[in-house]
């Protein structure tokens, strides 16, 4: 099985649209699990998406969460606190951009890597080539 | 006079109901430096709030604010939610099993209180946040405790230093959560979380004093 | 008048995600248009929306479009090319994470910064803090 | 016997529909290093190509190039949109007015094309991209242009070269576009774009032979 990869976002849009652009890379053979925004669907965050969101994307091999905003780190914190202790460690939050680190972490984890590696990956997003030719 | 489990039960009233009236104000200064929804997250938040304790009138004060935090952390979806979340829930775990609390214990749970939101936002004072409205108030709680003067006093000494810790904002630059991103354009506008802090400690004090 | 935003992304959703992101921080002081997926409504990018959204946003203050992935460059730069040259000069194609840097950029445009600061305010979105806590 | 406009309309419809058949497998290669769409990016394209072109027959071949080079730029939504758009675009500009192509036409026509190509994605040869299909065939035409053969010819082995250029990406580490997010895994895949490319200049050697 694939790391699986959980996207937290204040947007719902925002967060089912990473996963599809992401999803795309990696074939279906990654689980890409959403959550975006808040319970009423408002902007903001809701840690009841972000709990079932790591449910549905909890695998052996480990689940990469990624973030939009600095403020989304203390809902997934909170939810990964309510995991019991081997799940949790199971469960690494990125500090990578959201987009490229999505997209470089689907096309990693699609490849059978561990979780330490797709999280390596999505760090690269930082330096995703995006005009500034190498 | 100790704080019983319907004086908290009051005191949560009061603040939805004054989180309420404010819900404008704290929606306009989050306008200024966030995302413009501290008012209608925290309204939304106490509004579940006072759904779930209905009917909670014969709870110890323990299970009372850790309902409020589980709901605060489900409902007000900004990071005020985690914060104010952990806040209620620490203040649970310090206030178990009891249905009465005496200076100390008003204390400590202001104190766990607090402890609980630095650990949750890794901030401290003087990042123009709820903590420079909360670290002064509990400050003071200490310092009142010392002289010991009965408990309204001491709740109306923490709500005015809650008070002036929320003024104090003003001048502060954010160094935590949206604000931040401002930078220095963030001095010169008063912390939105900072004020419905002050907001819920003076509805402990208006509570206690009526 | 503030700087524009052009958000040019493979998926519709994710462009209007960022877009109501950053929105809400700008507080509809700045124009953020956006560019998502293709004319036909597949994960792509098109040139037409493109300049559409340079279009909307345009203004004497300048713009700077914002992009998900690098191979949005270069619709983004043929896109431009087609702009006469007085208009192509206030356009700038920034290099930043999409979701941090819009994020920024919209807070710096509204107030009132030029094109260069909000380009600047935009790269910062590499040090967006996510956890990492300084 | 020189390429004549008409040849070019044939050739246009030539790609289309072999570019059509091949959808899946263009999709195929692109699922192993990409996103999985350039086969329906290129069919998308050249669909919208034939209708565009459907009454072009007195156009002349630059004219009707420069059509192609638009209608692809805006209809197939990935990069190859931007590079086949530029890669038409600049061959029409090479044969602006021409309703006849003789060898030094065609071979600057796909001059001026690859040039395009390298320009818009700022790469060049051994990256694993159309690049690597286009770069021989355009070298190889040179040389056949020297050896004096005929057009059918020519082209004939221009489109060999790129057949050979296509398989040479299989060995390649991409280090543009979406596959170059697989790093060294890329490595044993043929890239899609070369594949596309040389279909379209062997559509160009069948329609001429023919
Ligand atoms: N890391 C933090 N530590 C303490 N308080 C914080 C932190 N981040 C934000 N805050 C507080 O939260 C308030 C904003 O709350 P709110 O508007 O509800 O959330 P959001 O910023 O997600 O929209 C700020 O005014 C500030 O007082
Ligand atoms: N910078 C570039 N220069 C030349 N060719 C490129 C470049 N980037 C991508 N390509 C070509 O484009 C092909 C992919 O096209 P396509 O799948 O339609 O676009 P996308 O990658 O946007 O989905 C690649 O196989 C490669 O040949
Ligand atoms: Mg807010
Ligand atoms: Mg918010
Ligand atoms: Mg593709
Ligand atoms: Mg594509």
């Amino acid at each position: 099985m694939a790391v699986g990869i959980v996207i937290v976002s204040h947007s719902a849009r925002l967060a089912e649209g990473v996963a599809e652009l992401a999803g795309q890379m990696s074939m279906g053979e990654v689980t890409i699990a959403v959550a975006g925004g808040t319970d009423d669907g408002s902007i903001g965050t809701s840690i009841d998406k972000v709990t079932a969101a790591l449910q549905k994307a909890a695998n052996p091999e480990g689940t990469l969460v990624l973030l939009d905003l600095g403020s989304a780190v203390m809902v997934a914190e909170m939810a990964l606190e309510m995991l019991d202790p081997q799940e949790r460690e199971r469960v690494l939050i990125s500090t990578a951009p959201l987009v490229e680190g999505a997209v470089l972490a689907a096309v990693e984890a699609s490849a059978g890597s561990t979780l330490q590696e797709v999280a390596e990956a999505a760090n690269n997003g930082h330096e995703m080539p995006k005009g500034k030719h190498r | 006079m100790p704080v019983t489990n319907e004086t908290i039960l009051q005191w949560l009233q009061r603040s939805a109901q004054v989180l309420h009236e404010n819900n404008a104000y704290l929606t306009e200064l989050d306008s200024a430096i966030g995302d413009a929804d501290h008012g209608s997250n925290m309204d939304r938040g106490f509004n579940a709030v006072i759904t779930k304790i209905a009917d909670m009138q014969e709870a110890d004060i323990g299970t009372l604010l850790k309902t409020v935090g589980t709901t605060l952390v489900s409902t007000v979806g900004g990071a005020s939610g985690p914060l104010y979340g952990t806040a209620f829930l620490r203040a649970g775990m310090a206030t178990t099993g009891k249905k009465a609390l005496e200076t100390a214990d008003i204390v400590a749970m202001f104190e766990a209180a607090v402890e609980g939101v630095k650990a949750r936002g890794k901030a401290q004072a003087g990042e123009k946040t709820m903590l420079d409205a909360l670290i002064p108030a509990i400050e003071a709680g200490k310092q009142a405790q010392l002289e010991q003067v009965d408990i309204p006093e001491l709740l109306k000494r923490m709500a005015a230093s809650a008070a002036s810790g929320m003024q104090s904002t003003i001048g502060l630059t954010a160094t935590k959560g949206r604000a931040s991103y401002l930078g220095e354009r963030s001095v010169g506008h008063q912390d939105p979380g900072a004020t419905s802090s002050w907001l819920i400690v003076q509805a402990l004090a208006d509570t206690v004093a009526s």
